[in-house]
């Protein structure tokens, strides 16, 4: 663990003088805070309108959390049809593809169209954005159980179920488990597009009043808000993956 | 008595016959060991007994039942230990019996002991060598409760030395136990030193072109391998084998 | 002949002053000024080859304080608040003379007055007078902004909002309310400028940026010229000023251009002595009742954040 | 490939049923097209107006290619560097991962501003959309190169020139092109959002355009578009593989 | 005349001694085999003499030059083929000499014509048998100039059968071409077959433990593997390593 922090050291640095050279090259150049603020001004803001500010950050926190538990579940059943029935699979399965290619940032307001300015287009939004990144590595996982532990249990007798439980998922959690730190991600990301695009709350919502009250300010807020609860996400799945996926950092010693 | 029976067993894949008429018979508490030239349709035929597999025609009969496409009527020990990585050395052990009904963990760990796998009854497998998986998975199979075990290649993939550890291990397990064995492998010496009887197979189609009765007495022990007699059970087999390649 | 007319272009390129101009939105008739200046060559007799684009999401007063663009099109209360911030743009015309914007909902709706605010829901664009205005004329009959629930509603267009969870929006006739007429859907209107005299603001202007017209106050001037024309002309010929804006944008609705064109021609001016004048106490009043709402974070000199200088005489 | 034909007709068909319900369902429930039109109108819209829609397609494939080039040419100048040089491997490369968490659609407002209506902002984040997946890729394929190999080359007296050009490289290739795959279709959706955030044509614009003209029949025209553009670019690389990767479709027989 | 001279050779990882004070000599056209416990240091050995790795003390003379630290001095055959996937059979054994300097294209395609590869001279190695591979991988090794050929348990990972066919190949091949090799195997019978001295190192920190000298008369053949004599050195040195490992 230690070793981690150690190991964490440069990028930070790095990190550090980013800032630090963005905030020389912005006071040197007397470069208006409308065009591009220096990053102490961005953290004062940011503490500043806590207060506002944290209401927009719970409700995309809540809507993202939502959205990323409907979509996997979602995903993570598709991957199971998909893989138990190889027709489902043949026939659907290139369609799912090409649902990847449709333009989420035209959708979204076709769906606040057809559903309205609730939950459900932005649940729909976000699990659009969310399942397939774990359908995907899901049915990876599922697909490359070794060959081997399949035949040595079909030898000794496992039923479809007991192949598929026993066998078939376990196996795939570190491939799901890839797939689910993606789609953790994107669901902050689909939650502030759908609030961008209709919402009463949320960073969507907090980034248009800034932008258009010229606050570059609080873009950068936004901007940073939505980077660090992406992390966050992506952390607290890490954490779920080492308290589930045991074995594997195990052998890694 | 007979434990197996194979019965003028044919199979075909697409258009190539792999087995044909195979008849074949492995008795009670016997160790049969199957030396065939590679894809003569060994490992096929252990897939037709293991029920994964369907024959064309004939029959195998497990203890006077015909078992033709029945799966988990055999325990099986494959090349690879295939222990699930998830699963600790007790669970992994235990995993067979869970397929086909109630566990019986109290056996499974005074097993695990006599195996000398003590210290890492509760360990993942990675934490384990190669012999040790193979110990394990070899134990998964003895503790499965079918009268048969099919064992295929179960040492080719370890190195010299191991191998050589495993073949004894394997035998002073077995001879307690003298469960009913068939036993797949490329190796002349292993067949010589563990079998009651070695079975050599044709090249594809496969066919049972050779049966010897081996007839070192037990319990063997390593030195075997460098008597005079080894050599010449050795010699006579080899050229056998070199017959049937031609 | 389309390559004889390209190696034109090519010439008149190279001899003329190269400005751009960021719309609001898309292409409407609070354009047709601009795309007739165009059409017509006036920008051309004044040397000026102009290109006129849609600004996406970043916003007209950023690109022309910036310097990424020459001129754009803005409203008063996006100017004021942008010169808080430090942003340097003035206005430099007013396209039409009065705040032809309201609050508009379906009839069904019952939305008679701003008292019948109150329950509703708001669809707004995100805008910081939002708020503001709509307590301004919810005041005025007693009733409380925090009654009524606000929802950004984005990309979504008015009629589509008001069939879902919106009430009521903040639209300008000119475009929507016609749009309506030839929908056949009836409408009730609230205009701003029938509750506050303050809020009869200039909207939409032309903006410039505050180096420009110092240092080139020769093209701010010649544009101005060329636009002032094109202004000119839709208002005396509203139907062939109709027209060219949409043959300059095929892809609009033809009949509802006309008929907007045909309401708004008349509006450019109105009451004033020539188009695009803007009158300090427009500014003055409503930069007061900002400050006093409490839009703005500071007073601003109003009297710097318009200029009529370049208007043609 | 006939093999591969017939197994297409599945999602073919599924395909053209979902169209086949889409129109019938509209039509007998008398959907207005504003809300919904019917496949059958959104093809004679497409066909109907393909004069002045061609310029925006051709104008997007023009941006998405160029964008697409240069993000790939970065990112694989990327991930060369963060291989072969392991310090800015450890101090970059978590920072490289932290600005795929930078929001595309609130960052190129901004960018627009910065830097006019030129190329530069809509390169810029199709560049940012694109290299990512690249490097990612074509980092893991040099990572992954078979450590036998490598120990071989190296007791073969190979020098770390020869090392990444003989071995490294052209074992990253099958890895560098499902990295490019994915960044060839994000290259197409990059396309549309920086022009949807500014520019003069394209599939974006004509977008904008459709959608403030209550024009939804063209605005699926342009989801069509753009999913048929994603597919064709994804086609395209893949066909590239094919002819640069032949020893493992042919090891594959 | 000596074409490969440890002198006194030690190598450390970390605290734990792999090599220690080793000596050793291969003489000009010598077949020599180590024979040695696994995670003895035979790999780690020929890194050393590969240049990859540093002695910390001691001294590899190649030809009476010193080559410690020096790569590209000496040919390799590793146990996995190695074969680039993405270059051809002929493309493959040249790459040796293509990282060294010039290319001789016409012998190459005359040596894998004899190794009777000719119909695969521009196939793909994944359209090989393992065997095949391996006749590939050491051709390759063989063309390269260096004077000394290093094979690492070239035949570990193939099955008895083919394995058997890969020694009289090699052994065929070898005995027409009389280069230096240095051989590790864990096989020995393997060892006995191929080799003109069998060098046994202790498990580590590896010394030499013991140095015979075969005297099988060449060319050899298969028979051999069923001669008493072959037994009889068999059991010697197979005691030797029994008492070596404890
Ligand atoms: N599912 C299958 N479909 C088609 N052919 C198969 C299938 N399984 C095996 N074969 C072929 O059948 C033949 C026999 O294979 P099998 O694995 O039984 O041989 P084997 O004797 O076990 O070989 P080895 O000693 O190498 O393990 C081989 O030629 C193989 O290619
Ligand atoms: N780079 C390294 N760093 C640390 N220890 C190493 C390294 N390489 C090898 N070792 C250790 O050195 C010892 C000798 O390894 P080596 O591979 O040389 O053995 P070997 O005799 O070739 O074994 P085998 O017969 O199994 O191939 C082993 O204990 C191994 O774990
Ligand atoms: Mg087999
Ligand atoms: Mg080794």
């Amino acid at each position: 663990m230690s070793g981690r922090l150690l190991k964490g050291w440069r990028p930070l640095v790095v990190l550090i003088l980013f800032f630090f050279i963005w905030e020389i090259v912005v006071k040197k150049a007397g470069i208006p805070a409308w065009l591009l603020p220096a990053p102490s001004q961005i953290i004062q803001e940011g503490i500043a309108s806590w207060a506002s500010f944290s209401a927009h950050l719970f409700s995309t926190i809540k809507l993202g959390t939502s959205g990323f538990l409907i979509g996997i579940t979602i995903g993570l059943l598709t991957a199971a049809i998909l893989y138990l029935i190889p027709v489902v699979r043949e026939s659907v399965y290139p369609l799912l593809i090409l649902s990847q290619n449709v333009p989420v940032i035209v959708l979204a307001p076709l769906l606040v169209i057809w559903f309205g300015f609730g939950m459900l287009p932005k649940i729909i939004v976000i699990t659009l954005v969310c399942f397939f990144p774990v359908t995907v590595a899901a049915l990876d996982g599922f697909k490359q159980t070794a060959p081997d532990l399949k035949h040595y249990m079909r030898m000794a007798g496992a039923t479809r179920g007991q192949l598929f439980w026993k066998l078939e998922l376990p196996h795939a959690l570190p491939s799901i488990f890839s797939g689910l730190k993606i789609s953790a991600t994107y669901s902050i990301m689909g939650a502030v597009i759908s609030e961008w695009l209709g919402a009463k709350a949320g960073l969507g919502v907090y980034m248009t009043l800034a932008s258009s009250a010229f606050r570059t300010d609080r873009v950068f807020v936004a901007i940073f808000a939505i980077m660090f609860l992406s992390l966050l996400f992506f952390g607290i799945i890490i954490l779920i993956e080492k308290l589930l996926v045991r074995w594997q950092s195990k052998g890694a010693k | 008595m007979a434990v197996l029976t194979i019965e003028d067993v044919s199979k075909k894949f697409a258009e190539t016959e792999i087995i044909k008429h195979l008849n074949l018979q492995v008795n009670e508490g016997e160790f049969v060991s199957i030396l065939g030239p590679s894809g003569s349709g060994k490992s096929t035929l252990f897939s037709l007994i293991g029920g994964i597999l369907t024959p064309d025609s004939g029959a195998i009969m497990l203890q006077g039942e015909k078992i033709n496409s029945k799966t988990g009527s055999i325990s099986y020990m494959p090349q690879s230990p295939s222990l699930l990585p998830w699963r600790t050395v007790l669970q992994n052990v235990l995993l067979s019996q869970e397929l086909r009904g109630p566990k019986d963990e109290k056996k499974a760990e005074e097993m695990i002991e006599k195996a000398g796998l003590g210290a890492y009854i509760h360990a993942y497998p990675d934490e384990l060598s190669g012999g040790m998986k193979q110990r394990v998975s070899f134990i998964r199979a003895l503790l499965s409760p079918q009268p048969l075990i099919l064992l295929d290649e179960p040492f080719s993939a370890l190195d010299e030395l191991t191998r050589l550890d495993m073949q004894k291990w394997l035998l002073s397990i077995w001879e307690e136990n003298r469960r009913t064995v068939l036993f797949i492998t490329h190796n002349l010496e292993e067949a010589l030193f563990l079998s009651d009887r070695i079975i050599i197979l044709s090249s594809k189609p496969a066919e049972v072109v050779a049966d010897y009765k081996i007839p070192f007495k037990r319990p063997r022990a390593e030195e075997l391998f460098l008597e005079n007699e080894f050599l010449e059970w050795k010699r006579e087999i080899y050229h056998k084998i070199k017959e049937v390649m031609e | 002949q389309e390559s004889a007319e390209n190696g034109k272009d090519k010439q008149t390129e190279s001899k003329n002053e190269k400005v751009t101009v960021v719309l609001d939105w898309t292409p409407n008739t609070n354009h047709t000024g601009l795309y007739v200046a165009e059409e017509k060559g006036y920008f051309k007799e004044e040397g000026l080859d102009v290109e006129i684009i849609l600004p996406g999401e970043a916003g007209a007063e950023q690109l022309v304080a910036s310097g990424k663009a020459d001129f754009g099109v803005s409203h008063q209360e996006t100017v004021t608040e942008a010169r808080v911030q430090g942003l340097p743009v003035v206005s430099i015309a007013a396209i039409i003379q009065h705040n032809t914007s309201g609050f508009a909902s379906p009839v069904e709706k019952n939305i008679k007055s701003p008292k019948d605010f109150v329950g509703k829901t708001y669809g707004g664009w995100g805008g910081p007078a939002e708020k503001p205005v709509i307590s301004t004329l919810m005041n005025a009959e007693k009733t409380n902004v925090d009654d009524v629930s606000f929802v950004n509603m984005g990309e979504t267009d008015f009629f589509t909002a008001v069939k879902r969870d919106i009430d009521f929006a903040w639209i300008f006739y000119a475009w929507t309310g016609i749009e309506a007429e030839l929908r056949g859907e009836k409408l009730n209107m609230i205009y701003l400028t029938d509750y506050s005299k303050n809020l009869d603001y200039y909207t939409p202007i032309l903006v410039a940026n505050e180096g420009k017209i110092k240092d080139n106050a020769d093209q701010v001037k010649k544009f101005m010229n060329a636009v002032s024309k094109g202004y000119n002309f839709a208002i005396e010929n509203p139907a062939e000023a109709a027209d060219i804006l949409i043959k300059e944008n095929p892809d609009l609705d033809a009949e509802l251009v006309k008929k907007s064109q045909e309401w708004l021609s008349p509006r450019y001016k109105d009451d004033a002595s020539r188009w695009g004048e803007q009158k300090q106490e427009v500014w003055e009043n409503y930069t007061k009742w900002m400050f006093e709402n409490k839009v703005l974070e500071k007073e601003l000199d109003a009297k710097s954040a318009f200029t009529n200088e370049f208007l043609p005489k």
